[in-house]
C-alpha cells in the first residue's frame, strides 16, 4: 500500500453538508467518515467494530453503563487536542432539537435524551466526563446496538470552539480530527481534501487528499474516467453502461461490484383495501418475476425473498420466501375474493431506473388482474405519500431504498416495519404494527451482552421471517454496488464499496 | 429652346403579378428643361410616382421592372447604367423628395448626419460640416445649428421637409423630383414650402419635376404641365394654356371639379343641387346640437393601473348650436381639436360641459341609455376604408346599425340595406361584396349608406372627402347635398380645406389649439374674416389659377 | 428618463412581491413535507415536530410569508433547509457561472441570429433566404438535449476537441453556449429578417438610396440600427430565461449554474433555495426587460423623450 | 380569402406541403396507432432484451429496436404520437384560449381592468417558465392532463401579449369607433368584429405553438416530471432511455427525430398560414 497521490471523486448532486449531526445522505456519509473521528469504527471493508478515538472500553454487565478511555494526543485539525468533553459536547450536539440533526433518535438510550429532546434539560445527564480522558454513557435501557450507534457519524467528534465560530454554518466549515481536511470548497463546483498530518494512526490514510467535482451527469463522469480525469466515478455505473463496461477488455479492473447492506421492495399498505388482506399481499409476492426485474438492471442484483440483505447478520439462507407462480398468486388472489384482480397504484421515484422497474413490476401485477397506475414522482413527493395513511398502496422503495446506518438486524426493523414508524410521516409505509413482534423486538435489542451475540441475530431472524408471513413488503432485490474507478486505484474490492461507509477515502490507494 | 436636362422616351413600366405581367405606365415620354418646373398631375394611381421612382432607379425590383423607354439625363440614358454610376447620378445629379416628411428621415440618426452623409457621398469630406449648415440656413430653418444635433421626430412636419429639401439640394443637382411634397402638411405649412421652392428654384438654378394631386399647387408653382391619367400622359401643356384652354376632355373634368375658394362669395348657402323646396323647420324645434363649454382632455401617458400622468387638453371652452338642415364647418390645422370636436358631440370620448342632442343631455348618460340617442347622430370618417370591417360584407356593413338596434328582421333589413346602396348611388347586388372590392370614392358611399341607416338627424364628418381625388370629391359632396336638401340633415362638417368648407357650410367656426377663434356665417367668415389666423388660413390656400400666381414672399419656419 | 427609472423599479419590486408570494403559496402547498425529509428515517415524530418547530413550518402561512418578507427586505433569502446554511451564498456562488453561460448564448444566438437575418432579408424570396428560414426552425425544433447529447457525444467524447464538463475555461464554455445559441438564433434570425425587411419598405430607406448611398452603408448605417429594437427586447427576455431556464444543458455539462441547484433544490423540497432561485430569475427577467428599455433609447432617440 | 385559394397558396409552397405530410402521417400514426404498431406499446417482451438485459437494436422484428424494458420501440413511438399530439392540441388550444381571453378583454377594458390584467400577465412573465411548469407538476401529480395543463399555464402568456396588441390596435380603428357611434354594445363589439379578426392570430399560435408544446411536454419528460409511464410519450420514452445514447443511441435518436420533425412540421404549416392569413405579415418572420 503505497502513500501519496491525489484523486478526483466525481458527483452529480452538490455535497449538502459536511456537518457530522446534519449529514445524513450516501454522498456526505463517506466524506464526513473521514473528516471526523469517532469512539468506534469499523475495520476498513468489514462490519467488523475496533475501538478508534477510544484507546479501550468496557460494558457493565447489566449493559447499562460504558466506560471509554480516549486515545491520548488526537488532536483536531485547529491544534487543540481532543478532550472527553468534547465528545459529550458533540453528542449532545447531535440530539439538540436546534440542531436540527436528522440522528438524535440514535441515542433514545442515553438517560436524560427525552429532557433534552423535549427541552427541560440543555445535556444529557447519561454522559459523564470524570476527567479529560473518560467518557462514562449510561443508559436507561440495555441496547445492543449501542457501540454501532458510537460509530455512526452522528456521534463524531467536534470542537465546540469551532462549531461556534462558524455561527451555524459548521456545515461548510468543518472541523474534526479524522484522516482529511477540508482546505477548499468551491460551491457548486468542487471541495478539496488533504490528508490530516497529525492523524493518530500512523500511514492512515494514504493518499494525499483528494477532490470532489460536483455536478457530473455520471454518464459523462465515466466518459472522463475512461480517458483518465477522473479516479472514482461517485454516482456509480449507470446501466446504461455497465454492460459495455464489464464486457469490454478495456475497463478490466475499474469495476468495482460489491454486496451492501441494501434491500429494494415494494411496501404493501396493510390498512388499505384490498391490501390489508394478507392473502391478497401473499399472492401479490407470488405475482412478482424477480428475476426478470434483475436483468432489467443488467444482473446487478440479487433478488431477494426477506427484508434482510444477504450481508446482514440475522439473514436466514434457509428461507425459502415466496416463488414467483402466477398460478398460485391467482388462486390466492381468487380465495380472497379478487377472481379478476383490482385497481391500485404504485408509487415510485422519477430517476432512471426506478421507474422502469415500477413498470416491470406493474407489468407483472398485470398478470393476476392486478391493474397498477404508476405514480413516477420527485423522491420527496413519494416519502411525503408514504407517510400519510391511506394514501399510497404501493410503493417501489428504489432510489430511497433502505441502505443500513449500522451493520445491525435491528436497523432494518424500527422505523421501516415497527409500529412506531406506522405514524404520520413516518418511514413505515406498509402501516404494518403487528404488537407481537414488537415485543419481540424489544426483547431482542435487549440482549446486550457481546456474549449472547448470536443469539440475539437468531431473534432478529425469526422475527423477520415472522414478519414475511405477513407479507406487508414484496423484497425485490438485493442491489450490489458497482463503482468504477480509473486502473491507478489500488485497494481491495471491499474498500470502494464499504458497508458502513461506501468509500473509504482512509483506505483506498493510488497504485505506486 | 435649349436641350432639355432630362428627357424621358416611350418610358413603359409592367408590375409582376401571379397572373403575369401587367402595364402600369405606359409610352410616357416629356421632357425637362433647364430651370423649369414641370408638374405631373393626375388622379391617384395615374402612375406619377413610379414614374419619378424610374428615373431615380428606385422601382422596387421585386415587383416593378422598366419595359421600354429611355431616360436620358443630359443625353446619357439613365435606364442601362451600372448601379455604382446611377449611385453617383442619385442625390448627384438628381435629387429627390418624397411626400411624408414624418416617415423620409432616419428617426435613430441626427439630421446633421443625415445631411452630412449626402454631402460625403458626392463631395468631398473637408468641409461637409460647415455646408450642411449653411444648407440649413439656405431652406430658412430656424436656429440651425441647434438643428444639426437633433432627430427628427424633434421637428415638425414643416421643418423636416425643409431638411429634405436642404439634403436634396446640398449637391446642387441639376434636376429635383418632389413626389407630393406638401400632401401631408397643413396649409399655411405648404404655402410656405412652396413658396421655398420657388426661391431656392432661382437660386441654385434646379429644374423641377413636381408631382401633385392639387390643382392648386399646380397653378401656384409649374411652367408646363403633364396630366396623366391611368398609366399614360393625356396632355402636355404651359401652365397658362392648360387652365385656361384645356384641350383634353379629361383635363376638363379634372380643373372642373376643383372647388375654388371665392366662388360661393356672395351667397349664404352651399349650392342647390335638387329641385325639391327645402323643409322649413318650425321654430321652437329645438337644435339638433347644442354644444356649451366642451373641453376634452385627453389622459397622459398610462401610469401602471391605467393612472394618469399629466393631461394633455386637446378641446377647451368650446360652443355651438346647429340647427336641423344646416351644416356647420369646423376648419383650422392639424392638431386644432377638429376630431376631437366631432368625437366628443357623439360621446365617443369623455369630455366635460354640455352636449344637448336633440335637446338631450348626453354627460355621463350610460352606454345604454345613450343607445336611442345614437339613432339621431351618426358620423362618416375621413377614411372610409378603415371604418368599415374589412371581414363584413358591405350588405351586413349597411345593415349593421339596424341590427344593433334591432329593428326589422333580417330580411327587411336586406330589403332596406339594398335601398340605400341604390340611394347612394351603388348597386344593390353590391351588397354581397367586400370593402376591398370598391374604390375609395365608392367606400364613402357605402360609409354614408351605413350612416343614413337609422335615419338620423345629424351626421358628422369628420374629413370624409379628404381621402378622395378631386373628381371623386366632388360627386361625394355633392351626395352629402342631395341628402341634406331632401332628408333635412344637419351636418357637422370638418374639414382642413377651405374650399370644401366654402362649398358645404352654412356656417363656419375656426379652431386653433382647441378653441374656437373665431365663428359665424360661412358668409360672414369668409368674406369678412375677423381674426388674422382665419385671413392666414385663406391665404395660405393655393388659387387654381396661374394667372393669379402670388408674389415670392418669405417665410418663416 | 429619471421618472421612468424609478417608476420601473417601483414595477419591477411589485412584480418581485407577486411572484414571491405565488411561489411561496405554491411550494408550502406542496404535500412533500420538508421536516419528515429532513428528519430521515430513524426520526422519532418529537424530532420532526422538532424540526418542523425550527424551520417555523409550524406557524400559519400568513406568519410565515410575512416574516419572509421582512427578511427578504433585507436581503435575506433565507437559510436552506437541507445544507442548513445561508441560500443567498449559494445562489451567489453559482451565480458567475450562470451569468457566463448566458452572455456566451447571448453572444452566439445574437451574432449567428443577425447575420443570417441581416442576409436573409437582403435576398429576401431567394434560395438563400429560403435555406436560412428553413434552418431556423430546424433550430426552433430540436430539442436542447438532443443537441446537447449530441455535440457533447461529437465534439467532446469522441473527437475531443472540448471537455466533457465542468467550469472555468474558455473551452469548457464552447459546447453549453453553442448548445444554447444553436437553438436560440433561429428566433433572432427570424425576428432580425422580419425587421429588415419592414425597414428595407421605410420611406427613410428610400431616402438612403435616393441620397446615392452605397448598398452596404444603406444596410448598415440605416436600416441595421432601425432594425435593433426588436432584438434589444428579445435579449431581455432570454437574460431572464437563461437565469432560470438552462437546467437541461446544465445537467448535460455538469455546469454548476443556477438551474442545477434549482433541480436539486425542487428534488429536496428545499423550498428556501427553490423560492431564491425563483426570485433571482424572476429578477432576471424584470431586469431583463429594464436592460431592454434602457438600452432601446440609446438606439432609438424617438424613446428618450418618451 | 376564400378556402380553395388559401389551399393552393398551402399548397404552393414546398416546406408547408412537406409539414402537411408529416402532420398527416403523425396524425395517422395517432389515429391508428392499434393497427399501425407491430405490438402493443407497454408489452414488456421476453426477446426484447439481450441475456444480460440490454435492448436491442433495429433488426427485421423490431424494426426500431426495442427499449430497456424490452418494447419494441416502434410501436411506443407510433402510440406515443397519440400522447404528444394530444398534449399539443390539448394544451395549446387552453393556451390559447386562456391568452385570447385575457389578450382581448385586457385591450377592450382598458383603464384600470386592462391595465391589471395585463400586470397580472406581466406577473406570470417574469416566472420563470419551466421552474413553473416543474413546481406545477411536482405539485398536481404528474398526469396527461396535468401535463396539458401546465404547459398551458405557462404558454398562454405570449398568445395574451399579442392578442392584447391586436385588439388595442383594432379597439383604436375607425371601425370599432364607427360600431360604437352606432351603439353597438361591447359583446357584438367583440364578438362580431374583433374576435373574427383575432382568428388568424389563434390559428397561428395554435400551429406554432404545438411545436413548443411538445418540446415543452419532451423537456419536462426528460427532467422526469411529465407523462406518467408506461403510457408512451415521445418526451418520455427519451427520457426513460436517455443514459442510453451512447450504447442504444436508437433510442434517443429515433424519438428525438419524431419531436424534431413534428415540431419542425408544425412550425412550417403555422408559417405558411401566418403568411396567407395575415397579408401584412407576409414574408416576415
Ligand atoms: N410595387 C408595385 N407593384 C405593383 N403595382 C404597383 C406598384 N406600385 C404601384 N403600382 C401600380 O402602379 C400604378 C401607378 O402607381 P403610382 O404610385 O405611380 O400612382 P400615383 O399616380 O403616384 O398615385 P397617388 O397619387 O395615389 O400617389 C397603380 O395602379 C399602382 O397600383
Ligand atoms: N387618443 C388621443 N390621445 C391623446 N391625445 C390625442 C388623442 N387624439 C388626439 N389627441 C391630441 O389632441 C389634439 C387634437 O387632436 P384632433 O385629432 O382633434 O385634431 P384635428 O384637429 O382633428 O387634427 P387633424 O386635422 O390632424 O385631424 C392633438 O394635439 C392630438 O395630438
Ligand atoms: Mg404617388
Ligand atoms: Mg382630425
Ligand atoms: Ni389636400
Amino acid at each position: 500500500q503505497s502513500q501519496g497521490g491525489d484523486i478526483v471523486v466525481t458527483y452529480k448532486d452538490d455535497i449538502a453538508t459536511l456537518d457530522p449531526a446534519i449529514g445524513y445522505d450516501w454522498q456526505n456519509w463517506s466524506i464526513i467518515k473521514s473528516l471526523y473521528s469517532r469512539l468506534m469504527d469499523y475495520t476498513p471493508g468489514t462490519p467488523d467494530l475496533v475501538p478508534s478515538l477510544a484507546e479501550s472500553f468496557t460494558v457493565a454487565p447489566d449493559g447499562l453503563t460504558y466506560t471509554f478511555k480516549l486515545r491520548k494526543g488526537v488532536k483536531f485539525s485547529n491544534g487543540r487536542e481532543v478532550v472527553a468533553g468534547d465528545v459529550k459536547y458533540s453528542i449532545e450536539r447531535a440530539v439538540d432539537p436546534k440542531t436540527q440533526g436528522p440522528g438524535g433518535g440514535f441515542f433514545g438510550a442515553i438517560v436524560g435524551y427525552d429532557d433534552l429532546v423535549g427541552g427541560t434539560a440543555t445535556g444529557l445527564a447519561g454522559i459523564e466526563t470524570p476527567d479529560a480522558d473518560t467518557v462514562v454513557f449510561k443508559l436507561s435501557r440495555p441496547d445492543a446496538t449501542f457501540l454501532h450507534v458510537l460509530a455512526i457519524n452522528f456521534a463524531s467528534v467536534v470542537p465546540k470552539e469551532a462549531v461556534e465560530a462558524a455561527a451555524g454554518d459548521f456545515g461548510k466549515k468543518p472541523v474534526g480530527s479524522g484522516t482529511f481536511v477540508l482546505k477548499e470548497w468551491v460551491i457548486g463546483q468542487k471541495l478539496v481534501f488533504a490528508r490530516n498530518p497529525d492523524y493518530f494512526e500512523k500511514g492512515v490514510p494514504h493518499i494525499d487528499g483528494f477532490t470532489i467535482e460536483i455536478g457530473q451527469e455520471p454518464l459523462v463522469a465515466l466518459l472522463r474516467l475512461q480517458r483518465g480525469e477522473v479516479d472514482i466515478a461517485g454516482d456509480g455505473v449507470p446501466p446504461a453502461k455497465f454492460l459495455e463496461m464489464s464486457k469490454s477488455p478495456e475497463f478490466e479492473g475499474m469495476i468495482v461490484d460489491g454486496q451492501q447492506l441494501h434491500t429494494g421492495y415494494v411496501t404493501l399498505n396493510t390498512r388499505i383495501k384490498p391490501l390489508d388482506d394478507v392473502k391478497v399481499r401473499q399472492a401479490l409476492n407470488m405475482a412478482i418475476n424477480k428475476e426478470r426485474i434483475v436483468r432489467i438492471v443488467n444482473g446487478r442484483a440479487t433478488p431477494a425473498n426477506q427484508p434482510l440483505p444477504p450481508l446482514m447478520p440475522g439473514y436466514d439462507k434457509s428461507y425459502e420466501g415466496y416463488a414467483y407462480d402466477v398460478g398460485k398468486a391467482k388462486a390466492l388472489l381468487a380465495e380472497a375474493g379478487y377472481p379478476d384482480g383490482f385497481p391500485t397504484v404504485l408509487y415510485s421515484t422519477n430517476t432512471d431506473p426506478q421507474p422502469r422497474i415500477a413498470q416491470a413490476i406493474q407489468q407483472d401485477l398485470a398478470a393476476v388482474g392486478v391493474k397498477a397506475e404508476i405514480k413516477a414522482l420527485a423522491q420527496s413527493n413519494v416519502i411525503a405519500a408514504g407517510g400519510t395513511e391511506g394514501e399510497a398502496p404501493m410503493i417501489w422503495s428504489g432510489g430511497m431504498a433502505w441502505i443500513a446506518d449500522f451493520p445491525d438486524p435491528s436497523n432494518f426493523y424500527g422505523p421501516i416495519l415497527g409500529c412506531a414508524g406506522a405514524v404520520q410521516g413516518g418511514w413505515n409505509w406498509s402501516w404494518y404494527c403487528n404488537e407481537d413482534l414488537q415485543k419481540q423486538a424489544v426483547a431482542a435489542d435487549s440482549l446486550s451482552d457481546p456474549a449472547k451475540k448470536a443469539e440475539r441475530e437468531a431473534l432478529w431472524g425469526k422475527i423477520f421471517i415472522d414478519i414475511m408471513k405477513d407479507a406487508p413488503w414484496i423484497p425485490i432485490f438485493n442491489e450490489r454496488r458497482v463503482v468504477a474507478k480509473s486502473k491507478r486505484m489500488g485497494g481491495a474490492d471491499n474498500i470502494y464499496v464499504d458497508p458502513t461507509r461506501v468509500i473509504n477515502y482512509d483506505a483506498i490507494f493510488v497504485k505506486p | 429652346m435649349t436641350a432639355p436636362v432630362l428627357a424621358v422616351e416611350g418610358l413603359s413600366i409592367d408590375a409582376r403579378t401571379p397572373a403575369g405581367p401587367r402595364r402600369v405606365l405606359s409610352e410616357v415620354s416629356f421632357a425637362l428643361a433647364a430651370g423649369e418646373t414641370l408638374c405631373l398631375a393626375g388622379e391617384s394611381g395615374s402612375g406619377k410616382s413610379i414614374t419619378s421612382l424610374a428615373i431615380m432607379r428606385l422601382l422596387p425590383k421585386a415587383s416593378l421592372r422598366v419595359a421600354a423607354g429611355a431616360i436620358r439625363l443630359e443625353g446619357r440614358d439613365l435606364v442601362g447604367l451600372s448601379d455604382r454610376a446611377m449611385r453617383r447620378v442619385r442625390g448627384g445629379a438628381i435629387a429627390m423628395i418624397f411626400q411624408e416628411p414624418m416617415t423620409s428621415l432616419n428617426p435613430v440618426m441626427r439630421i446633421g448626419d443625415q445631411l452630412i452623409e449626402a454631402i460625403r457621398a458626392h463631395q468631398g469630406a473637408e468641409d461637409a460640416t460647415a455646408r450642411a449648415r449653411a444648407m440649413l440656413d439656405a431652406v430658412r430653418i430656424s436656429d440651425p445649428a441647434r438643428r444639426m444635433g437633433q432627430y427628427p421626430h424633434e421637428l415638425s412636419g414643416g421643418m423636416r421637409q425643409r431638411v429634405m429639401i436642404a439634403m436634396a439640394l446640398s449637391c446642387r443637382p441639376k434636376v429635383l423630383i418632389a413626389d407630393e411634397p406638401t400632401t401631408a402638411l397643413d396649409v399655411t405649412v405648404q404655402a410656405q414650402i412652396l413658396t421655398l421652392m420657388r426661391e431656392l428654384k432661382g437660386e441654385f438654378g434646379t429644374s423641377i419635376i413636381l408631382i401633385t394631386h392639387d390643382m392648386g399647387v399646380v397653378a401656384e408653382m409649374a411652367d408646363r404641365v403633364a396630366v396623366m391619367q391611368a398609366g399614360r400622359i393625356v396632355e402636355t401643356a404651359a401652365a397658362l394654356p392648360l387652365f385656361t384652354a384645356p384641350r383634353e376632355d379629361y383635363t376638363r373634368t379634372l380643373l372642373a371639379a376643383v372647388p375654388r375658394l371665392g366662388a360661393r362669395a356672395g351667397t349664404d348657402g352651399p349650392p342647390r343641387v335638387t329641385t325639391q323646396p327645402l323643409a322649413a323647420t318650425p321654430a321652437g324645434t329645438p337644435p339638433v346640437l347644442s354644444v356649451r363649454d366642451l373641453s376634452v382632455t385627453y389622459r397622459g401617458a398610462r401610469g401602471w393601473f391605467g393612472g394618469t400622468a399629466a393631461g394633455h387638453k386637446a378641446v377647451e371652452g368650446v360652443s355651438f348650436t346647429l340647427q336641423r338642415g344646416r351644416t356647420l364647418g369646423l376648419v383650422g390645422e392639424s392638431g386644432s381639436g377638429k376630431s376631437t370636436t366631432g368625437k366628443a358631440v357623439l360621446g365617443l370620448v369623455p369630455f366635460a360641459g354640455e352636449v344637448l342632442l336633440d335637446g338631450v343631455a348626453i354627460a355621463g348618460l350610460s352606454p345604454r341609455a345613450m343607445r336611442p340617442l345614437r339613432r339621431a347622430a351618426q358620423m362618416i370618417f375621413q377614411d372610409p376604408y378603415a371604418s368599415l370591417d374589412p371581414r363584413m360584407s358591405v350588405g351586413a356593413a349597411i345593415a349593421e346599425p339596424l341590427a344593433i338596434h334591432r329593428m326589422g328582421t333580417a330580411a327587411d333589413r336586406r330589403d332596406r340595406a339594398a335601398e340605400l346602396l341604390r340611394r347612394v348611388g351603388l348597386s344593390p347586388d353590391h351588397a354581397s361584396r367586400y370593402p376591398h372590392e370598391f374604390s375609395g370614392g365608392q367606400r364613402q358611399r357605402i360609409c354614408i349608406a351605413r350612416a343614413l341607416a337609422l335615419e338620423p338627424r345629424l351626421i358628422v364628418a369628420d374629413e370624409s372627402v379628404a381621402a378622395l381625388d378631386v373628381s371623386v370629391r366632388g360627386r361625394v359632396l355633392d351626395l352629402m347635398l342631395e341628402l341634406q336638401e331632401t332628408l333635412g340633415l344637419a351636418y357637422l362638417f370638418i374639414s382642413h380645406d377651405m374650399a370644401v368648407i366654402e362649398r358645404m357650410c352654412h356656417d363656419v367656426a375656426v379652431m386653433r389649439g382647441g378653441r374656437i377663434v373665431e365663428a359665424g356665417t360661412r358668409r360672414a367668415v369668409f368674406e369678412v374674416p375677423a381674426q388674422a389666423y382665419t385671413r392666414e388660413l385663406m391665404a395660405a390656400v393655393p388659387i387654381p389659377d396661374p394667372a393669379r400666381r402670388p408674389e415670392p414672399r418669405r417665410a418663416i419656419a | 428618463m429619471a421618472a421612468l427609472f424609478l417608476r420601473r423599479i417601483v414595477q419591477a419590486a411589485l412584480i418581485l412581491l407577486g411572484v414571491a408570494a405565488i411561489t411561496f403559496l405554491m411550494l408550502y402547498a406542496l404535500p412533500a413535507d420538508p421536516a419528515v425529509l429532513l428528519a430521515g428515517r430513524n426520526a422519532t415524530p418529537q424530532t420532526v415536530a422538532n424540526i418542523r418547530h425550527q424551520l417555523g413550518l409550524d406557524q400559519p402561512l400568513a406568519v410565515q410569508f410575512w416574516h419572509y418578507l421582512v427578511d427578504l427586505v433585507q436581503g435575506d433569502l433565507g437559510r436552506s433547509f437541507n445544507q442548513k446554511t445561508a441560500v443567498a451564498p449559494l445562489i451567489a456562488a453559482r451565480l458567475p457561472a450562470t451569468l457566463t453561460l448566458m452572455a456566451a448564448g447571448i453572444a452566439i444566438e445574437v451574432v449567428i441570429g443577425l447575420t443570417l437575418g441581416v442576409v436573409a432579408a437582403l435576398r429576401r424570396d431567394g434560395f438563400v433566404d429560403r435555406a436560412v428560414m428553413t434552418m431556423s426552425f430546424v433550430g426552433v425544433s430540436t430539442p436542447q438535449f438532443l443537441v446537447a447529447l449530441l455535440l457533447l457525444y461529437v465534439f467532446a467524447a469522441t473527437l475531443g476537441w472540448f471537455p466533457m464538463s465542468g467550469y472555468g475555461t474558455a473551452a469548457h464554455l464552447v459546447l453549453p453556449a453553442f448548445t444554447l445559441g444553436i437553438l436560440g438564433a433561429g428566433w433572432y434570425a427570424r425576428v432580425v429578417r422580419s425587421a429588415m425587411i419592414d425597414v428595407l419598405g421605410q420611406d427613410y430607406v428610400r431616402t438612403a438610396n435616393a441620397k446615392g448611398l452605397s448598398a452596404p452603408r444603406v444596410v448598415l448605417r440605416h436600416a441595421l440600427p432601425n432594425a435593433l429594437l426588436p432584438v434589444i427586447a428579445m435579449i431581455g427576455i432570454d437574460i431572464g430565461q437563461f437565469m432560470g431556464g438552462t437546467v437541461v444543458v446544465e445537467a448535460v455539462y455538469g455546469w454548476p449554474g443556477i438551474g442545477q441547484l434549482a433541480w436539486q433544490a425542487i428534488q429536496q423540497v428545499d423550498i428556501p433555495i427553490i423560492m431564491g432561485v425563483t426570485l433571482v430569475s424572476a429578477l432576471a427577467i424584470v431586469l431583463g426587460n429594464l436592460f431592454a428599455d434602457l438600452v432601446a433609447p440609446l438606439i432609438d432617440p424617438r424613446i428618450r423623450t418618451a | 380569402m376564400a378556402a380553395g385559394s388559401f389551399l393552393r397558396g398551402l399548397l404552393r409552397r414546398p416546406t408547408a406541403v412537406a409539414g402537411l405530410l408529416v402532420i398527416a402521417a403523425v396524425v395517422v400514426a395517432a389515429l391508428f396507432a392499434p393497427l399501425l404498431a407491430p405490438y402493443a406499446p407497454d408489452d414488456q417482451m421476453f426477446d426484447g432484451l439481450s441475456l444480460e438485459g440490454a435492448p436491442l437494436p433495429p433488426s427485421a422484428q423490431f424494426l426500431l429496436g426495442t427499449d430497456t424494458l424490452g418494447r419494441d420501440l416502434l410501436s411506443r413511438l407510433v402510440f406515443g404520437a397519440r400522447t404528444s399530439l394530444l398534449i399539443g392540441l390539448v394544451a395549446n388550444g387552453t393556451a390559447v384560449m386562456i391568452g385570447l381571453f385575457v389578450g382581448v378583454m385586457a385591450g377592450y377594458l382598458g383603464g384600470f381592468a386592462g391595465a391589471a390584467l395585463m400586470r397580472f400577465t406581466d406577473l406570470m412573465t417574469a416566472f420563470p417558465a419551466l421552474l413553473l411548469a416543474i413546481v406545477l407538476a411536482a405539485l398536481l401529480k404528474p398526469s396527461l392532463w396535468i401535463v396539458a395543463l401546465v404547459i398551458a399555464m405557462v404558454n398562454w402568456v405570449q398568445v395574451a401579449r399579442i392578442a392584447y396588441t391586436e385588439t388595442r390596435s383594432l379597439v383604436e380603428r375607425d371601425f370599432i369607433l364607427a360600431e360604437r357611434a352606432m351603439g353597438a354594445g361591447p359583446a357584438r363589439i367583440l364578438g362580431l368584429h374583433i374576435l373574427p379578426h383575432l382568428v388568424p392570430t389563434a390559428i397561428v399560435w395554435g400551429t406554432l405553438g404545438i411545436a413548443t408544446t411538445v418540446l415543452l411536454e419532451a423537456t419536462l419528460s426528460f427532467l422526469g416530471i411529465g407523462v406518467q409511464p408506461p403510457e408512451p410519450s415521445w418526451g418520455n420514452i427519451v427520457f426513460e432511455s436517455q443514459s442510453y445514447f451512447e450504447s442504444a443511441p436508437w433510442l434517443v435518436f429515433f424519438p428525438g427525430a419524431a419531436i424534431l420533425a413534428t415540431a419542425l412540421a408544425f412550425n412550417l404549416v403555422g408559417d405558411a398560414l401566418r403568411d396567407l392569413l395575415d397579408p401584412t405579415q407576409r414574408g416576415r418572420g
